[in-house]
């Protein structure tokens, strides 16, 4: 039989025997610390299981066998079970990372940890108000004894700072207990709250000083800067368990006492919250020392699930499950952070590269890094996503933007970090030798138990549909050792097997992206070959990508549609951060991917709303009246996806600085995904506008534009992947604006466009990158000539280029021939034209591409450059090998599109006679084109040969030079600033517009968070003026009739 | 152009300071002055303009003459500086820092002449003698016509007659001039 | 659509006139361009002999695989430009291989050839060729914006991209050609056309002075002649195809050939009066009057 | 453009080896060229009719016989009635029309010129400088016979000679063209090494490989 | 007498925390955080004072008379207690950093030692 009096007991009992034992810290004091905390883990692990398996009810025990107010109460029930098990769980780990402090300090330093955690446990379990008080002081003066760990000025002030402040709270605290007491006679909640309400309520002085003390204890912003520099300062070991238990401890007191203070008092409570949550992450992106960020963090979280309890909108249920799994995934996964701050000893973000080559060190950081940010399939995803749901219901879309952009910034500085870890400058970085100890990675496997303890009930599809892929993921997590190709032949067979398996349940549009992702991921896999050794990290976020991309297709629900959606932003990110220098370009691409789906997400929360809380995908037709808005709102997800321009920024530097065989997929099959959604919503929602703009039009204009745009930018690059990623970005414009015609022909040729892309961005990316991995350049110009060392290589960019343009009798013609026809169909003349113009600047870059690269002279640097590596060729052939069937058969690929899509337009579809299409205006027949061509092609060819077969083979400076001879190779090759004079004529239009726009949003975000940074000056005296000033502000906040 | 010779004189040591016309005056200076001579004509006395840069062989004296010539576009006037180089040790300072045309006619010099200009720019590259292997063609050593019958397979047949003799011949066949 | 192996005989016949139609109207071309400058001028037969010199040049010297293929890709997109044309309106067989697509084939295709050239020349490794291309490239897309418009016009107007059927709708008497029904399509249209014929004012690309001749500067004998093979045919099928599309095509070859010769004219007329444009200032200008006569062409359908 | 570009030079490619350039033979062709047989003799018949009515020239002008080329296509003598053209380009030329006296510097790129003519090509030289060195004759830079080194099939004399007299010599040489004797090309490869020989005689720093393709 | 007290620990609170605010020197920051501790203290204690009423000790007598009419609220003066005890350690605590800071820095003044990083 236990009793939680043990759980104050036992700390204490501990403490007296070790200090019984002198000030040598021993075998023996260790293994009594613990077994104590030990001890109150098993004992709440104890309870947590008899509350879920109901043996026990939740009960109160009194001490001294009397009553309240004459005696202490404390509660135990599931909540505080739960609670209680992670914070000891997490003292129970701070206890291995401070060993050394131990040693060194003596068993006093211990002592004081374990009183921590005493008084934590009891913060949790009391339910008397005083005795919180007594709890609050202990905590606060055993934490300020465990700032004194490390030996500096700088903790000193901090810690004195924290003591003032800390005195200040106390003093709100006690007088706060003292007031409610006078007015209802009691101390503990449950009689406190038996008196009538409007007793306590009515403009209570205590009310209002308990609501300051709960708060402080949180740290809100901007009264919180002795807390942060206590962060800053103190040993991340300390900082682990102060923001991992105690900011647990602090929420948990809030929620118990809440009811006291009033319903008045939670609109405040939402407000400081949500401030708190925003600024502290404004203020985190400006920080470069790892320990403080952390602390903005904490304190941000803190705010939000703050914000959480004073949301009366949640129910019940609701505020449980969001506020327990925010908390729970804060404690575990700041906890881990802080830890490996510890361990790693770095306190500059900067430094951190020094963990590259520990994978285990990264795979750490990724995993708490990506669970504190909300990813699936963490429950902070689930929490995040109830909330905002719960949210959309009501009018509150400024918390819901307040929430969401919150967490942009919060990725924001996160994933920098995450960045630099990965990829940052080495140089300043003193390398780790250390693998981290096994404690690090406990948080993590709770967390992951986490995810199947919570996610149970409300999110059944993890456990019925997800749980193959994500055990695919996970087999690649766990078989990262394993050598590059043995995991590269999983990969395929996996994929194929995925194909197999799904293939019957697939149609339509379905059916389509599923042969892109799925048959696309493994042809382009083809090339992983050619990699040896391990290739440490490739896999597992392939796989993470592959299997998010395949979930959209399968996804019943808006949620899990959105899981997958995740899962795939976030494999993509690995994959694109594994490029040399590609650190700015996935932080870009993540902020834009994680904005578009914060958009994404709050549209599907006002679409669950609309439907009352269903959450299947066919509600898409039923948007309710904000339709519209719900309409832009996952557009803009998608669109972000899709590199639509102003979104489209992130693409070209995304796309072109991934390794060579990343590029094609995250161009040719990812960007798909963007597509897919828009396929999804249009034909979910169908036509749409707002006020009196027919959303559509918008949408096809802003193709066109998009078009244009990407397609001039890219004549001007000088970088052949740039180059390439900037006519992604131009063909995207063509599908978009296809989609957006909103008929048989529009979406066909969307279609069209959509595989078009596909399989020539995936040849020449493919192309290009083996071209780069051979001659270690991307300029252009300090390429040519190669197509005498790289033969293969040509004919791909050749047939790629071919295509692209959009020249008969290779398939791009499909797309343009049935682009006209919809444009004539549907009215859309002008865009129409546009998008043609775009179509015919394709030609200048392709000719850019294929002339600076292959043709011209060969550089002296070039001369014994042998041919791409095999495996990045065996797809490129086979890649060629569709084209060339689909151009010379296109009836068999468009046909069953066709079909299909009278079941969306029933109008105006192709008429297909054999290998001929009619349209309502022309007709198309790619067989006899190809056969025409061919023939004539064939008869000039060997007309030419007979006649010419005696000509003499010359060399490259055989060239007529004005009576000179070439010197050097570059000096002959034109191929820098190609397009000068397209430049001098439109070059205004590539104005790099957007780029400025993001560039000074962020730069004002920083300079924002700059000047707010001034107020944390280190003083401890400010920081009381801030307390106060917070206080007053409070005050008149709640008076002023909010 | 008097106040020209007058400075010239008393600034740097030279001789032979003569006026050839009213705008036009030559003299002949000392090596070692010749670059501060030119600077100052160009930056004090308003010869702006390096008109060229010339040679003479005066093989008999054993000397190079070099002339840079200038000239004064606002009064209209010219001067010509002259020095004298050994022709055994012929190295002249080069003044393509105060105008960079100098240059070729430093490297024409140089080609045409031996006369070394030290840093002027590409001063050793072929300037229009592509890969001439003999002594410089304009000294007055070299003999130019035996060269060329040597080298340049001159047509037979060809006649030369002493221009005086035979113009007289052939305008006054009878012999009576005037 | 079915194929007959009559069609071929047809089609090679048809290639044979327009190949000599091509060389003769070009000869007398340069003859009138000759005489307005008060000289004799070359024979009018002088294209078929520069043609058969060059065929007849006994050496050749070759830059690499491309260097073939290029002069290929550009007779071969001349003549599958030509095929693909209906080429006299109401004659079963002279509609060669027009089955194979519509309007928008024809337009596109014109690009086969050019892109093919493209990379031959660039693999001489001349860097004068692929100047010349960068601006004959650069200038083309520009040229191509009012043509765009004409053509979605004309297609709006008619209801149709298909050539026979837009030749057909302009039959019964000259009132009905496109040229008065929808004039402002027809002069974007033809102004269009100037930029694609490389003749001045928009043929920087070629520059003899400057660029020796741009892209075929490396090209010779053989190669050259197919050139100047795909010199005769390909702006015959480029002016066919407006004369199809916007003076009411024809229905026999005299007549064919009549209109051929006198829009032909269009840009020799302009050549002679005017000088040269750079290419970023023809591309500003074609993108301000041609394309607004285009937009205004589609505003008044 | 000096004389260093060609020499042999070490470069490290892309993958970090270290190999060596050798730019004669890596960027030129270095194969020697050969005699093209004619054609059968009634074709070459018509094929030589067409070429003396198609000739298109290069014209290299060193000296003041190329101020007396341009009038060819004035008004007033139109040399395009007779089916002669100016092109810019030594690959599509036929003719080579040297214009004057030759210094050695221009006769090496004069013959560069006239190797990436294709066969048959024929050369015209303007003006007493290139028969017999004309009044440069004893100069130490200009050559006296230009036949030494290139195979010339007219001469048209003169200093300079007039618009009407270059005509004279085309119509000369259409002649000789339409009676088979224009094999200059052959009869240049046939003596190479005779031709050589006199080129690299005064072409002291001969930096080519021996035929410029 | 209980307002007269109340007033006086509310100024004490004041007196104190603007001590804490403006002075320069640790101690006597440390000394304005006692003087508002004191303050609370006082407050909490005239809360718990009842007019007329003997102290909380019980015995025969008093459980006779019924202690609920006789004796002051006893609860108050066990917090102030417990109070008292708390910020005795918490001001004892603050010593202790002050005296680490002045073995540290060598000084006892809050601007030098911000300054000082």
């Amino acid at each position: 039989m236990t009793q939680p009096i043990l759980f104050i007991a036992l700390p204490l009992l501990a403490t007296f025997f070790t200090g019984l034992t002198g000030k040598r810290y021993g075998k023996f004091q260790s293994a009594v610390m613990n077994l104590a905390l030990a001890g109150t883990v098993l004992i709440s692990a104890y309870y947590v299981s008899a509350f879920v398996s109901g043996t026990r009810q939740p009960y109160t025990a009194s001490t001294a066998g009397s009553l309240p107010p004459f005696s202490i109460a404390f509660r135990m029930a599931l909540p505080e079970a739960l609670t209680l098990l992670l914070i000891n769980g997490l003292g129970l780990l701070g206890l291995s990372a401070l060993k050394t402090t131990f040693r060194q300090k003596g068993t006093l330093s211990a002592v004081t940890y374990l009183l921590y955690f005493m008084a934590l446990n009891g913060i949790v379990l009391t339910r008397d108000l005083f005795n919180y008080f007594v709890f609050i002081e202990i905590s606060s003066v055993a934490l300020a004894g465990m700032v004194l760990f490390k030996e500096s000025g700088r903790c000193l002030k901090a810690g004195f700072s924290w003591m003032m402040a800390t005195g200040v709270i106390s003093i709100f605290l006690i007088l706060s207990a003292i007031l409610i007491y006078v007015r209802t006679g009691a101390l503990d909640i449950d009689n406190i709250l038996l008196t009538d309400p409007l007793v306590l309520y009515s403009g209570s002085a205590g009310a209002f000083f308990l609501f300051l003390a709960l708060i402080f204890e949180l740290k809100p912003f901007p009264a919180n800067g002795w807390a942060l520099d206590v962060y800053e300062n103190a040993s991340p070991a300390v900082s682990a368990v102060f923001s991992g238990a105690g900011i647990t401890a602090g929420l948990f007191a809030l929620y118990k006492f809440l009811p006291i203070v009033g319903d008045r008092w939670l609109f405040p409570l939402i407000i400081i919250g949500l401030v708190t949550f925003l600024f502290s992450n404004i203020l985190a992106l400006k920080q470069h020392i790892v320990n403080r960020m952390l602390g903005y963090s904490s304190v941000g979280q803190a705010g939000l699930i703050a914000a959480v309890f004073g949301m009366g909108v949640l129910s019940k249920e609701d505020m449980f499950f969001i506020a327990a799994s925010l908390m729970a995934v804060h404690a575990l996964a700041k906890g881990g952070l802080f830890w490996l701050s510890h361990h790693t000893g770095y306190t500059s973000v900067y430094e951190w590269a020094g963990i590259r080559h520990k994978p285990l060190f990264i795979f750490l950081l990724g995993f708490y890094i990506f669970a504190l940010l909300g990813f699936p399939p963490f429950p902070s995803f689930f929490a995040k996503w109830s909330l905002i749901s719960a949210l959309a219901a009501g009018p509150y879309g400024w918390m819901m933007a307040a929430i969401l952009l919150g967490s942009l910034l919060e990725a924001a500085w996160m994933i920098r970090w995450f960045g630099f870890a990965v990829k940052g400058n080495e140089q300043t970085a003193n390398e780790i030798q250390k693998t981290p100890p096994v404690y690090t990675l406990v948080p993590a496997l709770l967390l992951l138990g986490l995810i199947l303890l919570l996610n149970r009930s409300r999110f059944a599809f993890i456990l019925t549909n997800a749980w193959i892929p994500l055990l695919f993921i996970t087999g690649f997590f766990l078989l990262d050792f394993l050598p590059a190709r043995v995991k590269n032949t999983f990969m395929i067979g996996g994929l194929g097997l995925y194909f197999y398996f799904l293939y019957p349940t697939l149609t339509e549009f379905r059916l389509i992206f599923a042969i892109i992702f799925l048959l696309g991921g493994m042809i382009l896999l083809l090339a992983g070959y050619h990699y040896k050794g391990r290739r440490i990290g490739f896999y597992p976020s392939s796989a993470l990508m592959y299997s998010g991309l395949v979930g959209l297709l399968t996804a019943g629900t808006t949620v899990e549609f959105f899981f997958w959606w995740e899962l795939m932003t976030l494999g993509s990110y690995f994959l694109i951060l594994r490029g040399k220098k590609s650190l700015p370009h996935a932080l870009s691409y993540f902020l834009f991917s994680m904005g578009g789906a914060y958009t994404m997400l709050s549209g599907f929360g006002l679409l669950a709303a609309a439907n009352q809380g269903s959450l299947a995908l066919e509600t898409l037709s039923s948007g309710g009246p904000f339709q519209a808005v719900i309409f832009i709102l996952l557009a803009l997800g998608f669109l972000t996806k899709t590199a639509t321009v102003p979104l489209h920024i992130w693409l070209p530097g995304a796309h072109s600085e991934a390794e060579s065989d990343v590029s094609p997929v995250v161009s040719a099959v990812l960007l798909k995904a963007g597509v897919f959604g828009l396929i999804l919503l249009m034909a979910g929602m169908g036509p749409q506008s707002l006020g009196r703009v027919n959303l559509y039009t918008a949408l096809g204009w802003l193709g066109a534009i998009t078009a244009l745009i990407g397609n001039l930018s890219a004549i001007f690059e000088e970088d052949a992947k740039r180059l390439l990623a900037y006519s992604s970005i131009g063909q995207l414009g063509y599908v978009l604006f296809a989609l957006a015609m909103m008929n048989h022909l529009g979406w066909l040729t969307a279609t069209v466009f959509a595989l078009n892309h596909f399989l020539i961005k995936a040849l020449l990316f493919l192309a290009i990158g083996g071209v780069v991995m051979r001659v270690k350049t991307r300029n252009m110009y300090e390429m040519g000539g190669l197509i005498k060392k790289m033969p293969l290589s040509f004919i791909s960019v050749m047939i790629g280029i071919i295509a692209l343009s959009g020249v008969p009798p290779l398939t791009g013609f499909a797309g343009k021939w049935l682009s006209y026809n919809a444009t004539v169909l549907s009215g859309w003349y002008f865009q129409g034209v546009i998008i043609n113009f775009a179509g015919l600047v394709t030609f200048l870059y392709c000719f850019r591409l294929i002339f600076t690269i292959f043709l011209g002279q060969l550089k002296d640097q070039h001369r014994q450059v042998k041919e791409a590596p095999f495996w990045m060729m065996v797809p490129q052939i086979i890649l060629m090998g569709v084209i060339l069937f689909i151009s010379t058969v296109p009836n068999v690929a468009l046909k069953p599109v066709g079909t299909f899509l009278t079941r969306y337009f029933p109008e105006h579809a192709l008429v297909w006679d054999g290998p001929m299409a009619r349209s309502l205006y022309g007709y198309w027949n790619g067989y006899m084109i190809m056969l025409v061509t061919g023939v004539v092609f064939a008869a000039v060819f060997f007309w030419l040969f007979f006649i010419n077969r005696k000509a003499v083979k010359i060399k490259q400076f055989n060239i007529v030079f004005a009576g000179e001879r070439p010197s050097r190779p570059e000096l002959t090759h034109f191929a820098y600033n190609f397009f000068a004079p397209y430049q001098k004529a439109l070059g205004f239009l590539v104005a790099p517009v957007s780029t400025d726009f993001w560039n000074r949003l962020s730069e004002g975000t920083h300079a924002i968070a700059g000047f707010i940074a001034r107020l944390f000056s280190g003083n401890g005296q400010s920081y009381v003026i801030h307390q106060i000033l917070f206080a007053v502000l409070v005050f008149f906040l709640v008076l002023g009739g909010i | 152009m008097d106040y020209v010779i007058q400075e010239l004189k008393t600034l740097f040591s030279g001789q032979n300071f003569e006026k050839k016309r009213g705008d036009l005056l030559f003299a002949t200076l000392d090596t070692g002055v010749l670059v501060q001579a030119l600077k100052h004509l160009r930056d004090m006395l308003g010869f702006r303009h390096l008109v060229l840069i010339t040679a003479v062989d005066w093989i008999e004296e054993d000397l190079f003459q070099i002339t840079y010539l200038l000239r004064n576009y606002t009064q209209k006037t010219d001067v010509g500086i002259r020095v004298f180089v050994p022709r055994s040790n012929p190295i002249m300072e080069s003044i393509h820092t105060l105008w960079e045309t100098a240059a070729t006619y430093q490297r024409e010099l140089h080609e045409m002449f031996g006369i070394d200009f030290p840093g002027s720019p590409r001063v050793n590259k072929p300037f229009i003698l592509e890969g001439w292997q003999e002594i410089p063609p304009y000294r007055r050593d070299f003999d130019t016509k035996k060269y060329a019958e040597e080298t340049y397979f001159p047509r037979p047949g060809r006649k030369t007659h002493d221009p005086e003799t035979y113009m007289k011949q052939k305008l006054y066949p009878d012999g009576t001039e005037s | 659509m079915t194929f007959h192996w009559m069609q071929l005989v047809y089609a090679l016949v048809s290639l044979f006139i327009v190949l000599n139609v091509g060389l003769i109207i070009q000869g007398i071309v340069r003859k009138i361009g000759a005489r307005l400058g008060r000289r004799h001028g070359i024979r009018w037969y002088q294209l078929y002999l520069d043609l058969f010199k060059n065929y007849a040049m006994r050496s050749a010297v070759s830059h690499g695989i491309m260097f073939y293929l290029g002069p290929v890709f550009r007779l071969s997109g001349g003549i599958g430009l030509f095929l693909f044309m209906p080429v006299i309106y109401g004659s079963v067989w002279f509609q060669n291989f027009s089955g194979s697509g519509d309007l928008i084939l024809l337009t596109y295709f014109i690009f086969f050839g050019t892109l093919g050239m493209a990379l031959g020349a660039g693999e001489s490794g001349h860097p004068y060729s692929a100047i010349g291309i960068t601006r004959g490239l650069s200038q083309t897309t520009a040229a191509e914006i009012p043509l765009i418009l004409a053509i979605i016009a004309i297609a709006v107007q008619y209801q149709t991209l298909s050539v026979t059927d837009i030749v057909a709708a302009q039959q019964g008497g000259i009132l009905n050609w496109t040229l008065f029904t929808n004039p402002l399509a027809t002069i974007a249209a033809l102004l269009g056309f100037l930029g694609s014929m490389m003749r001045s004012p928009f043929d920087v690309v070629m520059a003899p002075q400057e660029i020796p001749v741009g892209p075929p500067t490396e090209f010779h004998s053989n190669f050259l002649a197919v050139l100047q093979t795909n010199r005769a045919i390909f702006p015959m099928a480029k002016t066919i195809l407006y004369v199809n599309l916007f003076f009411g095509g024809a229905t026999n070859w005299p007549v064919l050939i009549i209109k051929v010769f006198l829009l032909y004219m269009w840009p020799v007329f302009i050549g002679v009066a005017f000088p040269r444009f750079r290419v970023d200032q023809s591309i500003r200008w074609f993108l301000r009057i041609p394309t607004l006569i285009g937009i205004l062409a589609i505003l008044f359908i | 453009m000096s004389n260093d570009d060609l020499k042999k030079r070490r470069v490290i490619g892309p993958d970090g080896i270290e190999f060596e350039v050798n730019p004669m033979e890596d960027y030129f062709c270095t194969e020697r060229p050969h005699p093209e047989s004619p054609a059968n003799r009634i074709l070459e018949k018509f094929f030589n009719w067409a070429r003396s009515e198609s000739v298109w020239i290069l014209g290299y002008g060193t000296g003041c016989g190329a101020i007396e080329m341009r009038p060819l296509m004035t008004p007033r003598f139109d040399a395009y009635r007779f089916g002669i053209q100016w092109r810019p380009t030594p690959r599509q030329a036929n003719l080579l029309m040297v214009s004057g006296y030759l210094s050695v510097k221009t006769l090496k790129r004069v013959i560069r010129s006239y190797e990436q003519m294709q066969n048959p090509k024929f050369v015209m030289a303007l003006g007493s400088c290139t028969i017999n060195g004309g009044m440069y004759w004893d100069s130490y830079n200009t050559i006296n016979r230009l036949d030494h080194y290139l195979p010339v099939d007219v001469y048209v004399a003169g200093c300079m000679p007039r618009p009407e007299s270059i005509l004279a010599g085309l119509e000369e040489l259409k002649k000789r063209i339409r009676a088979g004797k224009g094999e200059g090309a052959n009869a240049y490869i046939e003596n190479l090494d005779w031709y050589k020989a006199n080129q690299k005689k005064i072409i002291k720093d001969w930096d080519m490989p021996d035929y410029n393709w | 007498m209980i307002t007269i007290t109340l007033t006086t620990g509310s100024l004490l609170i004041l007196l104190g925390l603007y001590a804490l605010l403006t002075r320069d020197n640790l101690l006597r920051i440390i000394i304005g955080f006692s003087l508002a501790n004191t303050g609370v203290h006082l407050i909490i204690v005239s809360f718990g004072y009842l007019k007329n009423r003997t102290a909380p000790i019980l015995n025969d007598t008093m459980i006779a008379a019924g202690p609920e009419t006789q004796i002051v609220d006893p609860l108050p003066q066990a917090l102030v207690l417990t109070a008292i005890v708390i910020g005795f350690a918490i001001t004892a605590f603050l010593l202790v950093f002050a005296l680490r800071l002045y073995h540290t820095y060598g000084t006892l003044s809050l601007s030098k030692l911000v300054e000082k990083s």
